[in-house]
């Protein structure tokens, strides 16, 4: 097992409050992170430091060369980020949605793969309507449709609160997906409240005990 | 001295309220920036003392 | 990467032609700003040919800025906004991108428009290619130097206020060389030199402005 | 000798360090500035002689032209310092930067006004669409906008940043600014008569005015600290070394 990141004494406050001090961790190839922690513990705010979007957290992040090149900052190329704001943009199409988040990561994917991805979370026939008269839980999959497509570039995902809006099939079909991302070789850091078992999930807590 | 009495001074030649205006408005300034830094402190003191009752708790 | 930048360019055009209210908005605005100056000031024709530079001007520029607070806005709401911070393409590009866009989808309009309003002002015809000139020069200065402002205040509930507040100070030589050319041009005087500077700031703009706008993204973005 | 300099520039842009170290400073600053700008007053409103075009209202020029040098040096400090904070993340710098704000943005105040003031009797009206009171009036936009980006932002690191930002945008156009507005201003005015015309001063008035501007200066210099001070204490308040400071300023 190769390891992929290295955290050292992460240090986060909002408002006067420490969410977290001298936060250590590690990130193996092919391991689930679990960040647990209560409402408000920063759980957010550690993914988006580990992406690279805050500069809120202070510490030492060290990613492998795979994934970055100069270490600190993550290489757009390799990585699917769902972050809470599910970057589904309203006046377009699931289909256009999806094409543009394959855009960002400078490739390039036939239509077909596409269809099979919104066909996979079960947005079959909805693939050409705007995704402003979708259901919020439909807007949730056009979001995870991602995770469904065929990008051997991508080597890691960064995943908040995932199963949030989804139903009971959904939930198990994204677990599945997750579980098997790790298999083969794939990386996961994920927030959630909601528990997974499998041999390859680690917890990482944060914030007061549960 | 440019002036030879008191009463010339403060006359400025017909100027003196221009004169005197902004030099009271000059003085406002200068005691804005002597003045605000106490109302900083002021706020500071306070918070600290509104964190020690916090703590206290 | 041109393909990702195509697709950017395409997305964003194809967002401004589903978005058609915000569109048409900065037009009507110019319109109706433009039509109240002679009933406010007077209906000589005489004194509205001279102010005619000024007014198209100062409308358009207002105009132009109303729709600048949304240029981000939209895209931070849905979170699309820090999937192309993060995305592999330099997001100075895709920065670009938008601001483009943005020109092509407020700025070239109003420039188109303003020859119709310029007969209302009784400004002289023969000034039409330079006042179209300018203002497209303008329009673009301002969505660049704009593209900022709406960075820094991309956050923010009151953000449309507070973006006029930063960008306006920014704009005065714009204002001043733009009017000028055509000014001096109505007058038979050198119009050049103002057109050179005028475009030297939209030059200008164009290499700073996607950094700055980045860096700006990343401190609001990344709160 | 690179190293010893970027640590000692490391030991400076510590918080606790300079407060600690600037402790004395402010009351000298402020003294000499008493000292520098009551002798200018006096000897300017007293002493040097009438000038012969303005008569007596030239006299205002002992604080107009130390305020409107003031309030651009001021804005060029809080754009280096600005920069400062962003390149080497020093904290210290947007501290400074904050305080900058309102004493800069007092100072523009007070030459606009000085400005307009002394325009009437000079021009014959209160407001002249002048270069550098047109240019003065800029700066003092740009000023309103910095501080309304600071306190916009919900985070304090934010509004540093962002205010940062918007300073070097702003401290690069000023020139431009400038250039423009005085172009503007020989196109649409009639030679008038210059505020501060260029014509040899005579001694008894340049001496006063360069004591006042040098004055003002090290006034900024004093205020500044202080308020930096204030605002270390408050950035710093976790730390217990600031609190205890704190409880020190109370007791005093």
């Amino acid at each position: 097992m190769t390891e992929l990141l290295r955290a050292e004494n992460l240090y986060c406050e909002r408002d006067e409050r420490v969410l977290f001090n001298h936060l250590d961790f590690s990130l193996q190839a092919g391991e689930i992170l679990h960040v647990k922690g209560p409402n408000g513990a920063g759980k957010t705010t550690l993914l988006r430091r580990l992406v690279g979007l805050s500069w809120v957290v202070e510490g030492q992040l060290k990613w492998h060369d795979s994934l970055s090149e100069q270490g600190e900052k993550l290489d757009g190329h390799g990585f699917w980020y769902l972050a809470h704001r599910p970057a589904v943009t309203l006046q377009q199409t699931p289909l256009e949605n999806l094409a543009f988040a394959v855009a960002l990561h400078n490739q390039n994917l036939p239509s077909e793969a596409i269809w099979q991805a919104l066909d996979t979370v079960g947005l079959r026939g909805y693939e050409d309507v705007p995704a402003g008269s979708l259901s919020a839980g439909q807007q949730r999959r056009v979001s995870l449709a991602r995770l469904y497509l065929d990008m051997p570039s991508i080597k890691l995902w960064l995943l908040d609160e995932p199963f949030t809006a989804l139903d009971v099939n959904a939930v198990r079909q994204l677990e599945r997906r997750i579980e098997a991302f790790a298999e083969s070789g794939g990386t996961v850091v994920m927030t959630s409240h909601h528990g997974l078992t499998h041999t390859a999930v680690r917890e990482l807590l944060i914030g007061a005990p549960l | 001295m440019a002036f030879s009495t008191v009463g010339e001074f403060f006359a400025m030649g017909n100027h003196g309220l221009y004169v005197w205006t902004a030099y009271a408005v000059g003085a406002a300034v200068i005691l804005f920036n002597v003045m605000s830094p106490r109302r900083l402190k002021k706020k500071l003191i306070l918070d600290q003392k509104r964190r020690e009752r916090r703590e206290q708790v | 990467m041109m393909l990702a930048l195509a697709q950017m360019m395409r997305r964003e055009l194809s967002l401004a032609n589903r978005r058609r209210a915000d569109l048409a908005n900065p037009l009507f605005f110019f319109l109706i700003v433009v039509s109240l100056f002679p009933i406010g000031v007077t209906p000589d024709l005489e004194k509205l040919s001279e102010m005619a530079p000024g007014v198209l001007w100062v409308a358009a520029l207002l105009a132009s800025l109303l729709s600048l607070d949304l240029l981000f806005r939209h895209d931070y709401e849905d979170g699309s906004l820090e999937q192309m911070l993060l995305s592999s393409v330099p997001p100075q590009l895709l920065v670009l991108c938008k601001i483009l866009s943005h020109w092509l989808v407020t700025g070239l309009p109003l420039t188109l428009l303003s020859p119709l309003l310029s007969v209302m002002l009784a400004l002289p015809g023969s000034a039409l290619p330079l006042l179209m000139l300018t203002l497209a020069l303008g329009t673009l200065t301002l969505s660049l130097l704009g593209s900022i402002g709406a960075a820094l205040t991309v956050g923010l509930r009151k953000g449309g206020l507070l973006l006029t507040i930063l960008i306006m100070p920014l704009f005065v030589p714009v204002i001043i060389f733009g009017t000028s050319a055509i000014q001096a041009f109505v007058n038979g005087m050198p119009w050049v030199a103002q057109l050179s500077l005028l475009g030297a700031i939209a030059a200008g703009a164009f290499v700073v402005s996607p950094w700055l706008t980045v860096a700006a993204l990343d401190v609001t973005v990344g709160d | 000798m690179w190293q010893m300099f970027v640590r000692w520039f490391h030991k400076w842009s510590s918080p606790k360090w300079f407060y600690e170290m600037s402790r004395p400073w402010s009351f000298w600053l402020g003294w000499a500035a008493v000292l520098l700008i009551a002798t200018a007053l006096v000897w300017g409103l007293a002493f040097s002689p009438v000038e012969r075009v303005q008569g007596n209202s030239y006299r205002i020029i002992f604080l107009h032209v130390p305020a409107a040098f003031l309030a651009q040096a001021i804005y060029m400090t809080i754009a280096i310092a600005g920069a400062v904070g962003l390149v080497w993340r020093i904290k210290l710098a947007f501290y400074a930067a904050k305080q900058c704000v309102p004493i800069g943005t007092s100072m523009a105040l007070l030459a606009l006004i000085t400005g307009a003031i002394w325009g009437k009797p000079t021009w014959g009206a209160w407001w002249v669409w002048d270069a550098r009171l047109t240019s003065m009036l800029i700066l003092l936009l740009l000023y309103l906008g910095l501080w309304a980006l600071q306190n916009a932002m919900e985070r304090q690191e934010s509004g540093d940043r962002a205010a940062a930002i918007l300073a070097l945008v702003g401290v690069v156009n000023i020139p431009i600014i400038k250039f423009s507005v005085n172009w503007w201003n020989t196109l649409h005015q009639p030679a008038t008569l210059k505020i501060s015309s260029a014509a040899p001063m005579h001694v008894s008035m340049l001496i006063p005015l360069l004591m006042s501007i040098l004055g003002f200066y090290l006034a900024f210099g004093a205020w500044m600290l202080i308020r930096t001070r204030l605002e270390i204490l408050d950035r710093e308040k976790k730390a217990k070394w600031a609190q205890e400071e704190i409880k020190r300023l109370e007791a005093n």
